[in-house]
């Protein structure tokens, strides 16, 4: 764990809750899947959580989030109620989006948080447009835009990047890369290598890589990104190196990553690692600890209770908000 | 009354809106320095400044998108694609993005987006570069298409437009930007969904939009000396589709011809034909018509485009064989 | 005669190819090590190496266009889009490239380029997963459009694909993977162009294509039990179109409903009821009906898909209230 | 000029008659132009012969050339025909394509010229995939594929850089940076400033820049490049910096570029440089210097003539070759 200078008890309190929160939510919808209550496509972020919490929590309410399709952990971070995302994923007309969106298509727009976007790639352009806004308004706001490796080698990444940097747009690019995409391995997609951090030299952009399981760390290179761009040194890349401990999404065998893999990156859990680290350095008691964790299962629990008993989106609700 | 350009109309509805609304800001390639393929913001940059004309690197999917990102963000930007062939590279950021993005979150967003581009072909600028890919944009949810064929209604739709909270495509023809015409001196707008008569007739009704408008008035004034009086219905906007104002025409009329320029097969015009002898069978003496552009690519050739592109004779050729006028 | 299903049916179709013609490669995003999304090419890369399986980045607008490339070489390259729906992305090369390159060099060049891709909506995918974009496709000339329905037309069709010299847009039904149907042991092809009468009946015409076809199917056989008798055309190819066995049915029925999936307004099924009402005009009781999806983008939830997407129900309810049955 | 060792007299001869056809095949091209024998747009190569000339001198029969929309230069390079050009831009029947495809989309399939391209960066997978057919099929051939630095910031781009290096193809891709795409100027679109070529070197691609004015030393860099990349070490990016004397296309107006720059460039012309020096260091005699000028105008007054007396295409050709 990162030994980060200044960091509240408090702070590191609300990371473990958050990243507990996140995942326990994802087992949840997993169970909830299996019983059909969720369906179409489902993308657990499972493993992946310290990103979305460490760097999520430097942001202010006024600045903007854009992320992919695997969206829940982004989506909590950032405050979102876990019984209207659960609604959402259940297709109920209390969810986010009335039912209309689902998993890959989370959005609150009081919390600015504009969105997963499914097509790989198509919230870059957004996050340019964002920033871009926020740059033409004055009003100092920043854009934080997730996304993974197998993002990278579209068409858009590249149109984005050279835009952003030429512009100096005030944007975090905030690349998770855990060596897959679906089942396709970085090595075979990426000429460039592994470090794709670097890779955004060539736009004139600043960069950096951070290990994806310390939410400590994240949090760190994140504070000090948005730092940066927020006083107009123009857009940062930040890499992320993680893992997904479960598979793309529900329907994936996953019979293309080595068992040794698979079992070396679940040792860095980073749940498990910031917990051992809080309770050992004695930043978080037992106690304390144990409260977390009863009171994230009662938020679940009446996530799924308000979700299973909501009600269906009402028929008419079909045709209404195609248009504003 | 003033009479102006086609260009100079819709140079005056841009100049207005970034004159009347800060947050209002056009974006595209070669908008700036250059002026405008087709010259409409010459004078732009230096009007305005660099802040509200910004000249783009050419990567239409990004600057379609960050017009989206924007408009979401509270302003409503103008996204120049210097023709709707090139929208192709940004049509995921189109259809699925600008379309989608209000749906998809339950109401909570809006695209106020403008997406100015230019369609059509007859200037023999060949296969890539003289489609008239309107009719695509027209079948998607959440979308507006507006194809004005006038100085006036150009204007007036561009207003409407700014004024309308949905991401529209706004297509203008490139034969057009020469046309004059009539434009009130006081403030009107043309509503997005009101088809307009450009000729009033009892015999057939001639639907066409954008440039075949005119092709279509030329039709009907050489009809008329024939004794035939065909009216001439221009949709004025794709999506929205006036329905109704169709139907009326060819109501009183039994007979109707629609015209279009991009591809026959799978063209727009086939939803507006169809439309019609649903809404209207008992009304039809014979089938709705259609004429559209030829079955393949556009070629270079100034006989074979001309051939390739529906025109008066080929209006009343259709008329007589298939209307039975 | 042995009995697999559509997936196996497809697989079986590439296997075929890729052992009989030294020419063929496959090349998509996962479907080597992974198998492919819809599980087509599961073992694929195993069986026949990476030469012939190649997977790709998530680069859709490069492997299209080096499908292209390769085939004007002289290749013969199956290049797998994981969904229609991102198709979006490389549609520049498709429509501009692929379609258009034989004619813009004069009859120079072939592009023998066969783009398998998934279409269709119905499993909760929501709007940006679940669009049936084929329709814009078939209105392209220069390009094929196959939309098989069953095991023996997807077969079939593959086959007809791997020996014709165009760009051919495959385009297979997410939901129809798992259907079973026979296929004859010996060797036949489906040709394009060729509507099939997978019922025949004398009192409406139901026309469909890929999944709607068993929808259409299903209610025919509703109405059956009512004592009416409906004949339902699978187009199976949407370019070219079959329009004389279209007209042929709707001659004999005098009644005509055209299903599809996709978005109602500006669907090809608005091409297909306009050319049945210009061919048949005089042979029809009534208007061609048209049903399609809710004009709006797909929503997640069950209910709402379920009311966006045309069914039994909605066949028979449109066959009564407007077609008049 | 740049001094090669190896190259002959008759070489050099060669370069400077190509070059002089394409300058005096364009400056015919745009008389025509005015006097409305060709239509549609028609963008000239001049200032830029040296590129084409030089680049595609080097490259065997059976290789492959893809180009943009400005594509006289490499069409006459690679031995087109300009009478059917010039019957081409003339939509005649004779033409190249048969009339149907323009100044923007010439082909000569014999000669594996397989296009220019009008959609600003559309040729560059297109050369991908016939690079990738070379590969499969072992048959040697190489791939050179010329493009704008406008294409640059096209995602196609970005996506054919990555695939053609991540599959080591066999392409030389050829950057013709002549500093403005239509009316913008590079500094005003490339966030990595006007070095494209080191923008490579992310892609894990070799790179290389020559003057583009110097014949010879185009000729030479492209030898290198088609030299290494016959050899399978995947492909490579040159560019070249060159300037085009005239607008983007008769329809330009040209007020964005500045007076003293365009003379600057004037002056390095690189017809006359080679001209000139060709004649001092006693490579080409004056005499045969005009035996070639005087065959230049010879050809082009027949192209003009076969061009003109060409019918039209007739009208049923309309409906041909949409399908094979
Ligand atoms: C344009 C597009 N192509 C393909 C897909 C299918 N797809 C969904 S996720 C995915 C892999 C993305 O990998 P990565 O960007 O690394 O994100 P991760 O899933 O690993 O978080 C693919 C290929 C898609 N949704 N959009
Ligand atoms: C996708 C696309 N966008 C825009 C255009 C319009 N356009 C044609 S050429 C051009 C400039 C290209 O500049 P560059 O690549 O530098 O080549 P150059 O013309 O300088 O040789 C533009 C914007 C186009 N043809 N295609
Ligand atoms: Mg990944
Ligand atoms: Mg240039």
């Amino acid at each position: 764990m990162k030994v980060v200078e200044k960091i509240e008890k408090k702070q590191v309190a609300e990371f473990y809750r958050q990243m507990l929160l996140i995942r326990r939510f994802e087992e949840k919808a997993a169970e909830m899947y299996m019983r059909g209550k969720i369906r179409g496509f489902l993308h657990l972020y499972i493993g992946e959580e310290a990103i979305a919490v460490g760097a999520i929590s430097v942001l202010k309410p006024e600045d903007y989030i854009v992320t992919h399709y695997r969206d829940h952990g982004h989506a909590i971070a950032r405050g979102m109620d876990p019984k209207v995302i659960m609604a959402e994923l259940f297709g109920k007309a209390t969810g986010s989006s009335k039912g209309k969106g689902g998993s890959m298509h989370l959005f609150d727009a009081s919390k600015n948080f504009l969105g997963g976007y499914a097509i790989v790639g198509a919230q870059l352009p957004i996050a340019v447009g964002l920033a871009l806004a926020s740059r033409q308004l004055q009003n100092g706001r920043v854009v934080l835009c997730f996304f993974g490796e197998g993002a990278v080698n579209e068409g858009e990444f590249h149109e984005s990047m050279n835009l952003a940097s030429l512009w100096k747009l005030p944007i975090v690019f905030f690349l998770e890369n855990n060596l897959y995409g679906m089942g396709t391995h970085i090595d075979n997609t990426h000429a460039g290598g592994r470090d794709v951090y670097k890779a955004v030299g060539d736009y004139n952009m600043a960069s950096h890589r951070v290990d994806g399981m310390d939410v400590m760390a994240v949090h760190e290179a994140t504070l000090e990104a948005v730092d940066g761009v927020r006083s107009g040194e123009g857009p940062f890349f930040l890499e992320a190196l993680t893992y997904r401990f479960r598979g793309h999404s529900m329907a994936d065998p996953i019979n293309y990553r080595d068992k040794a893999e698979e079992a070396e990156w679940r040792r860095k859990d980073p749940i498990d690692s910031l917990k051992r680290w809080a309770l050992e350095e004695g930043v978080l008691t037992k106690n304390y600890v144990e409260t977390i964790e009863e009171g994230v299962e009662k938020e679940l629990q009446a996530a799924v209770e308000f979700a299973d008993q909501s009600p269906d989106p009402p028929l008419d609700s079909l045709m209404q908000d195609v248009y504003a | 009354m003033a009479e102006m350009t086609y260009r100079e109309a819709i140079s005056k509805g841009l100049r207005e809106a970034l004159e009347t609304d800060e947050r209002v800001f056009l974006m595209g390639e070669d908008i700036g320095a250059y002026g405008g393929a087709y010259a409409v913001t010459r004078g732009f940059l230096k009007e305005f400044g660099p802040r509200r004309i910004k000249d783009t690197p050419i990567s239409e999917s990004v600057v379609v998108g960050a017009g989206i990102g924007a408009a979401m963000a509270g302003l409503k930007p103008v996204v120049e694609l210097m023709t709707i062939n090139f929208s192709l590279l940004a049509m995921d950021q189109i259809v699925n993005n600008a379309a989608k993005l209000r749906y998809m979150s339950g109401g909570q967003l809006k695209v106020p987006l403008i997406i100015r581009t230019v369609t059509g072909g007859g200037a023999q600028l060949a296969a890539t570069h003289s489609q008239s890919l309107e009719g695509w944009y027209a079948s998607v949810p959440g979308l507006k298409v507006a194809v004005p064929s006038t100085p006036y209604d150009a204007l007036g739709l561009l207003r409407a437009a700014f004024e309308d909270e949905n991401p529209i495509l706004f297509a203008e023809h490139a034969l057009l930007y020469g046309l004059r015409g009539d434009v009130p001196a006081e403030r009107y707008t043309v509503p997005l969904g009101q088809a307009d008569i450009k000729r009033f007739g009892k015999d057939v009704t001639l639907v066409a939009y954008s440039r075949m408008t005119h092709v279509a008035l030329r039709a009907a004034e050489e009809l008329a000396r024939e004794g035939v009086e065909a009216e001439v219905v221009d949709l004025r906007t794709l999506r929205p589709l006036d329905k109704e104002r169709i139907i009326q025409s060819v109501k009183k009329t039994s007979r109707c011809l629609v015209i279009e320029e991009t591809w026959r097969t799978g063209g727009f015009g086939a939803e507006v034909a169809s439309m019609i002898q649903e809404e209207a069978f008992d009304y039809l003496d014979g089938p709705v018509a259609r004429l559209g552009g030829a079955d393949a690519p556009m070629p270079y050739s100034r006989s074979l485009e001309m051939a390739a592109i529906p025109d008066e004779k080929k209006i009343i050729r259709t008329l007589k064989e298939v209307v039975g006028i």
